[in-house]
């Protein structure tokens, strides 16, 4: 008989996709490990901030050339559907069709394949991926949601959405039943190509309520639960029965200023960078931090992100500290006559986040700025003009280096620089033109070099503030042994995961 | 009870729900576009603009409207932004969680609420009466979620008898349905012995009385079956309070029901979704006034075929 | 025609919609039909009938409180019952009403004071308070009530106190027609009989028309000059009071009357039932022909297929039925 | 009748109190409702040992708790009267109307009062809060609108049997116009219903302000409001419990004295009227 | 003489209530022998109905009887709850007034017999079923088979108060209270209620208590009167006397104020003033500030019941001698 456990993972929410691209999100990035593997993957145990990388579906790849990179895949990978995975697979994983066509399945993914030239299956085992300017670090894309390998003919037949319900991957666990206002259910896959999944089986349940997750908890219903507001973890450690387990994750929560004037939406005081000066100078970063998070996280410098090591100094500081003589002396310079500045932003977009802008608002109304939030409840409300400030956050998860940052969030092709409703930023061409050169120059520390120029003009423009590094955490029941990675992932397969004698 | 009046009264059904499917429709395209919900917050435009495409919702407001329209006569309730599937199958699943949680709070209240009134009104200004209207107000005067969350400290965490919630077992539907059905435990104890005590004070049963009906019969065959009247209207009530209490209480008890479900679609704007659960609650209380109308011509012979007076 | 003193009612005919819902027909319920009366000022009529006959009716459809189906209403010779209501408003100040219950038609909420004065205010808003509370206290006087009650609340007074407030409020504009609504149906006989001197008492000092409606015939017999006997809303009977009584023609009138008891317990010895039986048939469908008949001991097969004219006689008194007018035909 | 005082006078006591608190409660402490001191947060109160400096201690940013109380009470209950009132007159006025006019506008109120009759309000208030997002506008012209319904059907139906109350009959026939007689005589007869009426939509409009803010829509920061403070309080019920058992009881005793009073006002305005 | 059927002495019924307590009826005592009727006539409020109410225990909660009411042995005002409700329906039956609402309109005519006959008569169903349509049809309802599974409101105001007579009756009682059954009727149909009542009386032997205002009912159907003001009796005699030579002069103020219309017109005689309400104090004749023959003495001394001119008894100082009142003058027409 089975004697493996029935698993329950009590979490607060499920999105509504578990398709790599589409359902990427902190929700379903908790599933996601269990249900695919990745082409590469981190050395997650010795190396948290991912800077080996090890095989996976890929068991090998080199740089054939500048613009060339070929990867061997492994063989005897089941699909959860029983078929074998082939090179055709990723290549189709991969591919312009899938996500970086005029007409892709899952446009959202762009942002993953930059620089992508073409894919192609040129063996049985090997594919090869050509890029438009050199990429010495593409095979770190690989472990990002790009890297889950789909079966290329069952996900063309049901199509995107259907294949977000009901997902095929080769993970240790196959989906059984996903109902997205209730629960994900999974089941030991038993041909796992990486040994034998240790749980029979997976729910991912969702229970809105941390008191019900944390009842659940320690009677026993549940096996791990996530998100514990900060304050409450010294409740959660007096139960002997269960153990609090924090990580970094791997986004960096901020406040987008508005830095354009766009005048169809009426006056934006934000736009003069005096006042935005002003207002980054007001706030006591660390303070705030340390208050809400103790030493769980960090206030960084922008940019200066531990999980790019390369490009991390521990010596850096903003160019716009907390001084609030400066605040002042900033203010005074600038235009603003006290016209009200909106800020919007999502509720419960991130832990704690909704505390600190409040206190944000009020040092800025301290200030002698007149702050108005605007408290919405989803996204579609957030992101749409009038609003001087705007939550967000940024993810770092894609090549090891802050390109994606950089970049990906901050680029001519970004959403903040394209979106009809909500854009606020319109990259410098200096900064446009640093950020092609930084591309494509394949040495690391003159990258290194171009990136501290580009970070520089940010700053200069100030078109956010940066507040901290998210923190994701778990209440793991003293059943299990269970080894936590940074970012949002669970890993629950072979190795991570066993129940304690 | 004539035909007629069963035809007026289903016209009335069909136009109540068409005017709140509508109604709700319009709030929904008011709103702004559903697909910021839908994709990453840093999806550049042009990934808004192919998902737009995708669902139809670059087409004019009024061929979105017949269109949906259309859909509903044909039983088409659209589709679900978030699973790409007929809107129809993500709630379809959860009707019956959440019959059973408001069919298990309405026993709850009944069981609760109707012996309770009925003894406060026959021990009128006694003690009881004062510990049955005390508590009515209790359960009244509550919100629902914190007293789901007590509940759930209590036995789940203290004592560790019940679940915390889910629907796996027979044990986890207890603290939602008393969660649910307290509140209106107390409306109904408070309206039975009011209606007891009316009753009670009528010509008829002073004639009862005076010829020499036993008590307990005067109770049950006299006073009860005059209750029934008001006891069928609050019930007819108590279906739209059940379900704005069940949002509130899904969600506490992780019940996946419709209310949790309505949460989530109303963030998440799934408007295909919100439109069928609005028009699903104005089917069911729309029924279920009928039926409360059904029932006075059944209940009360005097009103047989003549409208209800609008005092309720 | 020269314009004629006092109330005119000519074929006067109501009919409430009694509505069963949107998919059938409102069913017609006739509460009066063809009625034809005449108040000369200073007189009064009485108007008798079983409950449910159309009594109210009669008074609501004259004070144009309900819509008409047919006929004319003239007073002093003017149809009100076709003036615009603007016009209307014009002539309203000359006809008031008294209802059955008295407390119940004060509201409980206002003084006296200002119950009587409502006529005031809605016809007479040119008056000064001072003026107004003039004309009350005047018209409190006439119904014998102090001037002290003015202050005071509709609770604090006894049934045939509030009457008086009612016939004061009725009066307060000196109208010449007075509808007494089963005026004093529920008063106390003492209190009764307080309130039937002071309507005849109001009648000789202001030359009132009196349309009083009442159940009780010995009340009507006390203080109507002419008397109306309704029934399932048609005239029946129609006569001087004296003649009325000493000669009732139809059998209806006959059954009311004989139905009536006395205080003399040696009458009643004596006293026959009349012989009818049953109850009112239902108005929504009367029976054909006379509505009588089918109660009626004299009914003949004629009356079950036509009604009877109304058909005067030589002594002023008129009578719908065939077998009544066929003893003594109509002078011509 | 010392019974009916006791049942008033008690209730009107507790809600007084509470009405004392929202008002004057500032004196109660030295802080705002809204300054945060990153130093002080979570300080507990002092009878778990806190210090009288923050008497009921402080949340996440350090922020009084006393002085939010104050102010989440004043928030609440201004909130709950005005949007009493803004159903209670706008329900009374459709009832009024309905109930004199047989035509079309009589249906429409009537066909309106059964559509919102027919949509649990909760889901519309849901609906329209997520969807418009939150302003103190909309939020105030939800929970006026909260209950209107009621209002207009109770009013009609009382109305309509007002209108054939003799004195009302009377009023007519004097040739009094149909303002004057809604304004005279009808709405003082018809008032007990609607303030008894008010006086179950009063604590049913702070509980939809509790809820809506339990299900993460209630009134926006910097405001605060007692059905926000329960919700906030709610997670830390294992460390914290006066976070949300302070709130919880100042909603408990308000909706409790004002159900309480209308029972009072109930037996003593109209002891057959019958409502669930 | 037999021992009468019912027996009551020094009756008192008071009232609590917010504005004090209210004396409704003080201090009466008569008797009524098997077949007999006795007349209760009186104004509105002058405690006619709670005198009989208080003999079967069905005050309102705020109401206390005192004093002794025996019937067939047993008095009645020392009775439980219990053993009342055992003498309800069985010896003491009673008719109220407003037939509109005296019926449970939620059960049909038959259950509401049935049941009656089936807990005071132990019959099975079917009996009961055949019995109570012996009942109705007894009572002169037309088409009684037809009418028994109907609903009170499906019947006429006449046919429904000849049901609640047909339940009243159901269990042979020996003493039916009647209050004021017909003042809510047409008079074509009050005449032929009394006439059953009547007929009814007759066969069964029952003694009836006829409470009204209606002089005429009196004198129809009763045998003997007893004329109530402000919660007292203050005349009492066989109808003749009373009606025909009233002494007190309220008895003769009530019936010059009433219009007979089987006597020539006259004007009618107003009392003035108005009844008291239960809660003045009580000292001398209650009628004294209404009456035309007080003098001072009326106001102090209260009265006794006495038979001052004859057979019958008034409670009054200066009785009215014959044809002294009525001050009812015939009209000269
Ligand atoms: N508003 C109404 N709608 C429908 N039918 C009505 C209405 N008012 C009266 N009726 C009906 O019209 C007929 C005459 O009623 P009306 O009130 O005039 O009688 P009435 O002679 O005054 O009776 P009562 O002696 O009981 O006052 C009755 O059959 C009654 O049921
Ligand atoms: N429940 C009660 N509480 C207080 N007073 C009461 C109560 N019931 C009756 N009364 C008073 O008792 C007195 C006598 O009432 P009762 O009903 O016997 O009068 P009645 O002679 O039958 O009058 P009616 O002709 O109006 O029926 C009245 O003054 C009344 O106010
Ligand atoms: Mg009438
Ligand atoms: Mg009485
Ligand atoms: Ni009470």
């Amino acid at each position: 008989q089975d004697s493996r456990p029935d698993f329950v993972v009590a979490v607060n929410g499920l999105y509504r996709s578990i398709e790599p691209i589409d359902g990427n999100s902190t929700n379903a990035q908790r599933i996601m490990d269990s249900i695919y593997d990745p082409l590469v993957t981190r050395n997650w145990t010795e190396d948290p901030e991912g800077g080996e990388l090890r095989p996976s579906l890929a068991t090998a790849w080199e740089q054939v050339d500048d613009l060339t990179w070929r990867f061997t895949i492994r063989e005897g990978v089941k699909f959860h559907n029983g078929e074998t995975m082939t090179a055709e697979d990723v290549a189709f994983t991969l591919s312009a069709e899938r996500i970086w066509g005029d007409n892709a399945l899952v446009p959202a993914g762009t942002r993953y394949t930059t620089s992508f030239a073409s894919v192609e299956a040129i063996d049985a085992t090997t594919v090869e991926v050509k890029t438009d300017i050199p990429d010495p670090n593409l095979p770190y894309r690989f472990v990002t949601p790009l890297g889950f390998v789909v079966p290329k003919a069952h996900y063309l037949e049901v199509g995107v959405e259907a294949f977000g319900q009901k997902p095929i991957g080769t993970g240790p666990y196959k989906v059984v039943e996903f109902d997205q206002a209730s629960h994900v259910k999974l089941e030991a896959f038993e041909d796992y190509w990486g040994g034998t999944p240790p749980l029979k089986t997976i729910e991912f349940r969702i229970v809105p309520e941390f008191s019900a997750r944390l009842a659940g908890m320690v009677a026993g219903e549940f096996d791990i639960m996530v998100n514990v507001p900060i304050d409450e973890v010294e409740t959660v450690e007096t139960y002997p029965e269960i153990t609090y387990v924090s990580r970094p994750g791997d986004n960096y929560i901020m406040f987008a200023y508005n830095t354009l004037d766009l005048p169809e939406f009426g006056p934006n005081p934000v736009s003069d960078v005096n006042l935005r000066y002003a207002m980054s100078a007001a706030i006591d970063r660390d303070a705030l931090v340390e208050a809400l998070w103790g030493d769980a996280t960090f206030a960084p410098a922008p940019f200066n992100f531990p999980d790019s090591p390369a490009f991390y100094d521990p010596e850096v500081k903003p160019l716009i500290g907390y001084d609030p003589e400066a605040a002042k002396a900033w203010l005074e310079k600038s235009s603003y006559n006290g016209e009200e500045v909106v800020v919007n932003v999502v509720r419960g977009a991130y832990p704690n986040f909704d505390l600190a802008v409040e206190f944000l608002a009020e040092q800025w109304r301290n200030l002698g700025i007149n702050i108005r939030l605007n408290i919405v409840d989803s996204w579609p409300l957030a992101l749409k003009h009038p609003f001087g400030l705007l939550n967000m956050s940024m993810s770092t998860t894609f090549d090891g280096t802050p390109t994606r940052s950089i970049w990906g969030f901050w680029g001519p092709d970004s959403a903040r620089a394209t979106r009809a409703d909500d854009r606020s930023w319109a990259p410098p061409a200096e900064f446009v033109a640093l950020g092609e050169q930084y591309l494509a120059e394949p040495d690391v520390a003159k990258k290194v070099a171009l990136f501290r120029e580009m970070v520089a003009i940010w700053e200069r423009e100030q078109p956010a503030l940066m507040l901290w590094r998210s923190i994701v955490n778990w209440v793991v029941s003293n059943d299990y042994e269970w080894t936590s990675v940074n970012g949002n992932a669970m890993l629950l397969g072979p190795g991570y995961i066993s129940v304690k004698n | 009870m004539s035909l007629s009046f069963v035809l007026s009264k289903l016209l009335r059904l069909v136009l109540t729900v068409w005017a709140a499917a509508t109604l709700v429709f319009i709030m929904l395209r008011l709103a702004g576009d559903p697909v910021a919900a839908m994709v990453p917050s840093d999806a550049p435009q042009i990934v808004i603009d192919r998902y737009r495409e995708r669902f139809g919702l670059d087409q004019p407001f009024i061929i979105q409207y017949f269109a949906y329209l259309r859909g509903i006569l044909s039983g088409d309730f659209g589709i679900s932004f978030r699973t790409g599937g007929p809107a129809w199958d993500m709630v379809a699943p959860r009707i019956l969680p959440t019959l059973i949680l408001t069919g298990t709070a309405t026993l709850v209240a009944i069981v609760l609420g109707v012996p309770a009134g009925m003894l406060a009104a026959a021990n009128h200004n006694s003690p009881f009466d004062r510990l049955v209207m005390s508590f009515s107000v209790f359960g009244f005067a509550m919100p629902n979620f914190f007293l789901g969350i007590l509940l759930i400290l209590l036995f789940t965490l203290n004592w560790r008898l019940l679940p915390s919630g889910g629907f796996e077992h027979p044990q986890s539907l207890i603290m939602p349905a008393i969660t649910l059905g307290l509140a209106s435990a107390g409306a109904y104890a408070r309206l039975t012995r009011s209606a007891v005590l009316e009753v009670l004070a009528s010509p008829f049963m002073r004639t009862a009385r005076a010829n020499g009906v036993p008590p307990l019969r005067r109770m049950t065959h006299h006073v009860l079956r005059a209750v029934l009247v008001p006891l069928v209207t609050l019930a007819g009530f108590s279906i739209g309070a059940l379900i704005a209490g069940a949002v509130v209480t899904e969600t506490v008890f992780a019940w996946p029901g419709i209310g949790r479900l309505l949460v989530t679609s109303v963030t998440e704007r799934d408007l295909a979704v919100v439109q069928l659960i609005v028009i699903l609650a104005a089917l069911t209380m729309a029924i279920s006034n009928m039926m409360v109308d059904l029932l006075y011509g059944w209940l009360d012979p005097r009103i047989g075929t003549r409208r209800r007076s609008g005092a309720g | 025609m020269s314009p004629e003193a006092g109330l005119v009612v000519e074929n006067l005919s109501v009919s409430y919609a009694i509505s069963r819902g949107p998919f059938r027909r409102a069913d017609e319920l006739p509460a009066l039909r063809d009625v034809d009366l005449t108040i000369a000022p200073g007189r009064t009529l009485g108007v008798v009938g079983e409950s449910g006959c159309g009594k109210s009716t009669l008074a609501r459809a004259i004070l144009r409180l309900q819509s008409l189906k047919g006929g004319v209403v003239r007073w002093n010779g003017e149809a009100i019952s076709a003036l615009s209501e603007p016009a209307f408003r014009r002539v309203r100040p000359q006809m008031q009403m008294v209802f059955q219950d008295p407390v119940a038609s004060l509201n409980p909420r206002m003084r006296v004071l200002d119950i009587i004065a409502e006529p005031l205010a809605t016809h007479r808003p040119e008056l000064s308070g001072a003026q107004r509370r003039q004309k009350v206290l005047e018209a409190m006087e006439r119904v014998g009530l102090r001037p002290e009650m003015a202050d005071r609340f509709p609770h604090e007074f006894s049934g045939g106190q509030a009457q008086r407030i009612g016939i004061a409020r009725a009066i307060v504009l000196e109208p010449g027609l007075l509808i007494c609504d089963e005026a004093v149906s529920a008063l106390d006989v003492s209190i009764r009989a307080q309130v039937l001197v002071l309507l005849e008492k109001l009648q000789r000092e202001m030359g009132l028309s009196i349309l009083f409606i009442s159940h009780d015939l010995s009340v009507v017999r006390q203080i109507a000059h002419d008397i109306l006997v309704l029934y399932l809303g048609r005239v029946v009977e129609q006569a001087p009071r004296d003649v009325l009584f000493a000669t009732p023609r139809h059998p209806y009138t006959q059954a009311l009357i004989g139905s009536v008891l006395s205080a003399d317990p040696r009458i009643e010895k004596a006293h026959q039932s009349p012989p009818i039986g049953g109850d009112l048939p239902s108005p929504i469908d009367p029976p054909p022909g006379c509505p009588f008949h089918t109660r009626c001991p004299l009914a003949e097969p004629i009356c079950a297929q036509a009604m009877p004219g109304l058909e005067t006689w030589p002594d002023g008194g008129r009578v719908a039925c065939h077998v009544a007018n066929r003893e003594r035909p109509a002078a011509a | 009748m010392a019974r009916w005082r006791l049942g008033f006078v008690i209730p009107a006591f507790l809600l007084g109190l509470v009405i004392a608190f929202a008002i004057f409660g500032d004196f109660l402490t030295p802080h705002d409702y809204g300054t945060s001191s990153l130093l002080n947060r979570n300080k507990p109160p002092v009878f778990a040992g806190g210090s009288w400096a923050y008497p009921l201690g402080t949340d996440g940013l350090g922020r009084d708790l006393l002085a939010r109380l104050v102010f989440g009470t004043r928030i609440s209950i201004g909130l709950a009267l005005v949007g009493t009132l803004i159903g209670a007159v706008l329900g009374t006025v459709l009832g009024l109307i309905a109930a004199r006019s047989n035509n079309l506008i009589g249906a429409l109120i009537v066909a309106g009062i059964d559509l919102q009759a027919a949509v649990p309000f909760m889901i519309i208030a849901l609906a329209t809060l997520a969807i418009f997002g939150n302003s103190l506008t909309l939020f105030v012209v939800i929970l006026g609108l909260y209950g209107w319904e009621n209002y207009a059907r109770l009013v009609r139906g009382s109305a309509m049997s007002a209108h054939t109350l003799p004195f009302v009959e009377a009023a007519r026939s004097i040739g009094v116009g149909a303002m004057t007689i809604d304004r005279r005589h009808i709405l003082p007869t018809v008032f007990n219903v609607v303030i008894v009426q008010a006086t179950l939509n009063f604590p049913q409009t702070i509980l939809l302000e509790s809820g809506l803010s339990f299900l993460g829509l209630g009134i926006q920061p910097p405001f605060t409001s007692l059905g926000q403070l329960l919700g906030e309080g709610r997670d830390s019920l294992g460390r914290a419990w006066w976070l949300a058992v302070v709130p919880g009881t100042l909603i408990f005793v308000t909706t409790l004295s004002v159900s309480l009073l209308g029972d009072a006002l109930r037996d003593r305005l109209d002891p057959t009227m019958r409502r669930g | 003489m037999t021992e009468p059927l019912l027996g009551v002495k020094h009756l008192c019924v008071r009232f609590s209530s917010p504005s004090g307590p209210v004396l409704a009826v003080n201090d009466v005592g008569f008797s009524l022998a098997a077949g007999e009727v006795l007349g209760v006539v009186g104004e509105s409020g002058s405690g006619k109905s709670q005198m009989f109410m208080a003999l079967g225990g069905l005050l309102a909660g705020n109401g206390r009887a005192t004093g002794e009411a025996w019937l067939g042995g047993r008095n009645l005002l020392g009775l439980t709850e219990a053993e009342l409700n055992r003498v309800r329906g069985r010896e003491l039956a009673y008719v109220f007034q407003d037939p509109m609402t005296a019926l449970n309109p939620y059960r049909t005519i038959s259950a509401q017999i049935t049941e009656l006959l089936r807990f005071n008569r132990g019959m099975d169903g079917q009996a009961a079923r055949a019995e109570a349509l012996r009942l109705l049809e007894r009572v002169r309802i037309p088409e009684a088979r037809r009418r028994l599974d109907m609903f009170p409101h499906e019947f006429s105001g006449g046919m429904r108060q000849r049901v609640t007579i047909a339940m009243a009756l159901s269990n042979n009682p020996k003493l039916l209270v009647a209050d004021e059954p017909t003042t809510a009727l047409d008079v074509t149909v009050q005449i032929q209620v009394l006439d059953i009542l009547e007929e009814l009386r007759r066969e069964q032997g029952l003694a009836v208590v006829l409470i009204t205002h209606d002089m005429g009912v009196v004198a129809r159907l009763a045998h003997k009167v007893m004329v109530v003001y402000a919660g007292t009796i203050v005349e009492e005699g066989s109808v003749e006397e009373v009606l025909l030579a009233p002494t007190h002069p309220y008895t003769t103020g009530l019936l010059a104020s009433m219009p007979d219309i089987r006597r020539p017109i006259r004007a009618i005689t107003p009392i003035p003033g108005h009844p008291p309400d239960g809660r003045q104090e009580r000292v001398g004749c209650m009628f004294a500030p209404r009456c035309f023959k007080a003098e001072p003495v009326c106001r102090a001394e209260t009265p006794a019941l006495a038979a001052r001119t004859g057979r019958q008894r008034q409670a009054c100082h200066f009785p009215v001698a014959e044809g002294e009142a009525p001050l009812a003058r015939a009209v000269a027409s």
